[in-house]
């Protein structure tokens, strides 16, 4: 589904990675490691397109995905270390805006069903600012389950997370992939997914 | 693509409902740089009716620059730009989307408190009329042009001087042909001409400003 | 020839202060330029050794 | 050999390095040659007396203005569509040079402003657009000079620069308009009555040598530039230790 063939990353005047090449198939999850300032991020900013690689070429279903942009907008959830929440709005409604930006529909009796399954459902009315960062990062990470997107490409995804959040997202995970899907994630976290094909590279030297 | 659009407009137009602080202190800067003019120059009613379309004119420049550099810095700043970058749309819709919000959070109240502030300086109905007028068809450009600069200078030290800088110096034929109708209504020389020239600045930058804008943006977020 | 003498010549015809001042800001804004410029360059060149220096230290 | 061969850092480090000082060389004869004229050759105004001369540097200084900012232009438009450093750092070498000759224009405007208006600044078209054009030299290296990384740099400066060279057109336009309606001064400055063929020719000579001096300038410059950008590539160390 995803393939990536020569990449290379600077930042700065510094290299970050070079010849840098794997292949996802569905029902697989990639783990990028690698310590901090290693170029994690910048991979996985490259992987969704949000800056470009130094050289080389990021593939999805064989094209590139600068020729699929719009497709490719379909099919990718991205979560970065921002958790694109809004302090004004309830977490229902930054559920809904996130998914109209994206071009996808919205089902409210599905969103509060998400926001219930990663423990949330005593603060769907409250405004954000209410939360704390753990409770936004469920948030964020809830958006998930109703953006149906097929590759999901996480960056630190159980910063913040308490015990049972991390439980809760490696269910999510785990069951997005044995679904079918693909995902890409960073963690320092060590991270339990039995019985899933895992990649693993590390970037950086 | 049409309703994407509207998304972005009504989520920035909602946000600012919630946040009817910060829009007050656009508006009444607004207000408050126009007031400071008569106590600058003094109460001489010929003398303020003849730089009263030029004050109205560049305070509202100002305060259309103060409120332009938080456009995209609170979506920048909380990871929503980049997820609206991401989204299957073309991205100088989301640019164009944004410049519309800033319109009608900023620019509206602007023309509706623009003839007030020209009674005040003395200014005849008819050029109260045609100070409305400018207004309607020149804040849009600022907007436009104005999301330029914020794009440009996202995320960066001192960002709220910078896009001053690097926007004002393009804002100079919005204030001529803007102030200039105005003045044409009032001296009888006629504002057509000025009008029809700031229209066709708007459809200029209407065409060019989102696409810039949206490769601003991919500068600034990489 | 358009000069008689040299205090004709600095004197232009009463406009001396404006022609000189222009010619004289000219002058001194192109040898600031490349004034600035061998003390811009000077200086990278000593920061870049510099750092060159500190690098090849183990 | 291709275009990409000179577009090649490693390659332009030394070719920029050998081709400064002929064109300093030109800049330093021509310069020569043109103040020659603009004293000795060409003759006393019969209207405007000794004063006039200013124009020799005041015309010139407005052309390159203008032609430098269109020059940067070129570059950036170039970089941003095939993706080459080089010109991009082009663009950025040659605008404090533009700046430096937007000042000169506006400053022997004002100096030849005073005896002729009695003031030293007028509001006309020509000043006002100068004016306006160092406005737009000091944003683009305002923003060039908040930017940290590169790579953001060159292309934020670069669509800035082309947004400007839109607009110039726009611009000039608007400030003649409002000048005309608002009755500026009628006398102008290369409008004077007895535009002189030698005077023409004062100016053209005048000109080619600011334009070497700025290609001179703007070579070394972009070098310095190169020399900080590549410092980690092999040649840029091979060079750094060849002068040490």
């Amino acid at each position: 589904m995803l393939s990536v063939a020569d990449l290379a990353c600077e930042r700065g005047e510094r290299e970050l990675f070079r010849n840098l090449a794997f292949e996802l198939e569905k029902g697989q999850a990639l783990l990028v490691r690698g310590g901090n300032g290693r170029g994690k991020t910048s991979l996985l900013r490259i992987l969704s397109g949000l800056s470009s690689p130094t050289a080389g070429a990021v593939y999805w279903r064989g094209q590139p995905i600068e020729a699929v942009r719009e497709q490719y907008g379909y099919d990718m959830a991205y979560i970065g270390h921002a958790n694109a929440i809004k302090d004004d709005l309830t977490p229902l409604e930054n559920l809904q805006f996130a998914a109209a930006l994206r071009g996808r529909q919205f089902d409210s009796d599905q969103a509060v069903e998400a926001l219930a399954q990663l423990g949330l459902s005593h603060c769907i009315e409250l405004p954000a600012r209410a939360l704390s960062f753990g409770q936004r990062r469920r948030v964020a990470l809830s958006g998930l389950m109703l953006a149906g997107a097929l590759l999901w490409i996480l960056d630190e995804p159980l910063t913040g997370l308490d015990i049972d959040g991390v439980a809760m997202v490696e269910k999510l995970i785990y069951s997005h992939i044995a679904a079918g899907g693909v995902a890409i994630m960073t963690t320092h976290q060590p991270l339990v997914l039995e019985g899933v094909i895992q990649i693993s590279i590390s970037v950086g030297g | 693509m049409l309703r994407f659009l509207i998304t972005v407009v009504r989520r920035d137009v909602l946000l600012a409902v919630r946040r009817r602080g910060d829009w007050l202190t656009a508006q009444f800067f607004f207000v408050m740089v126009v007031s400071m003019f008569p106590l600058g120059v003094g109460p001489e009613p010929s003398m303020l009716r003849v730089i009263g379309p030029g004050v109205v004119w560049v305070s509202a420049l100002l305060a259309c620059l103060l409120s332009l550099g938080r456009l995209y810095a609170d979506d920048f700043r909380d990871g929503s730009l980049e997820q609206m970058l991401l989204s299957p749309y073309p991205n100088s819709l989301l640019a164009l989307g944004k410049a519309l919000a800033h319109w009608i959070i900023n620019g509206i109240p602007l023309l509706l408190i623009a003839p007030v502030l020209g009674i005040q300086f003395g200014l005849p109905a008819e050029a109260l009329l045609i100070l409305v007028l400018s207004l309607a068809i020149g804040t849009p450009i600022l907007s436009l042009l104005g999301g330029i600069g914020a794009a440009l200078t996202l995320g960066l030290r001192g960002g709220g001087v910078l896009i001053t800088l690097l926007i004002l110096p393009l804002y100079v034929p919005v204030l001529i042909f803007g102030a200039g109708a105005v003045e044409g209504a009032m001296s009888g020389t006629g504002s057509e001409a000025h009008l029809s020239l700031l229209g066709a600045f708007l459809v200029m930058s209407l065409l060019i400003a989102p696409w810039i804008s949206s490769l601003a943006l991919k500068v600034s977020v990489e | 020839m358009n000069w008689e003498s040299w205090q004709a010549f600095w004197a232009m015809g009463g406009y001396g202060l404006y022609v000189w001042g222009s010619f004289g800001m000219t002058a001194l804004c192109v040898a600031g330029e490349i004034w600035l410029l061998r003390r811009h360059r000077q200086r990278t060149l000593d920061t870049l050794r510099r750092l060159q220096r500190l690098n090849q230290q183990p | 050999m291709n275009l990409y061969y000179y577009a090649s850092p490693a390659t332009f480090y030394p070719l920029a390095g050998k081709l400064i000082p002929w064109f300093a060389g030109l800049a330093v004869v021509l310069g020569a040659i043109g103040l020659y004229i603009s004293f000795f050759i060409a003759p006393t105004d019969f209207q405007q007396g000794e004063g006039y001369r200013i124009i020799f540097i005041h015309v010139p200084a407005a052309w390159m203005s203008m032609f430098i900012y269109l020059v940067m232009a070129f570059w950036s438009a170039i970089g941003l569509a095939f993706n080459t450093r080089l010109s991009f750092l082009i663009a950025r070498a040659l605008a404090p040079t533009g700046a430096m000759f937007t000042f000169i224009a506006l400053w022997t405007g004002a100096f030849w402003g005073k005896p002729m208006w009695g003031t030293w600044w007028v509001w006309d078209a020509r000043l006002t657009s100068e004016l306006i054009l160092l406005f737009l030299y000091v944003g683009y290296m305002a923003l060039q000079a908040a930017i940290d990384a590169p790579r953001r740099a060159d292309r934020a400066g670069a669509l800035l620069n082309l947004v400007g060279v839109i607009n110039i057109p726009i611009i000039y336009f608007s400030v003649k308009w409002w000048n005309t309606l608002h009755q500026g001064s009628s006398v102008s400055l290369t409008g004077a009555p007895s535009m002189a063929m030698i005077m023409l020719w004062g100016m053209l000579v005048m000109a080619l040598a600011a334009w070497m001096y700025t290609i001179a300038v703007s070579l070394a410059r972009s070098r310095i530039l190169i020399l900080e950008r590549e410092r980690q590539t092999e040649w840029a160390r091979a060079q750094l230790e060849g002068q040490a």
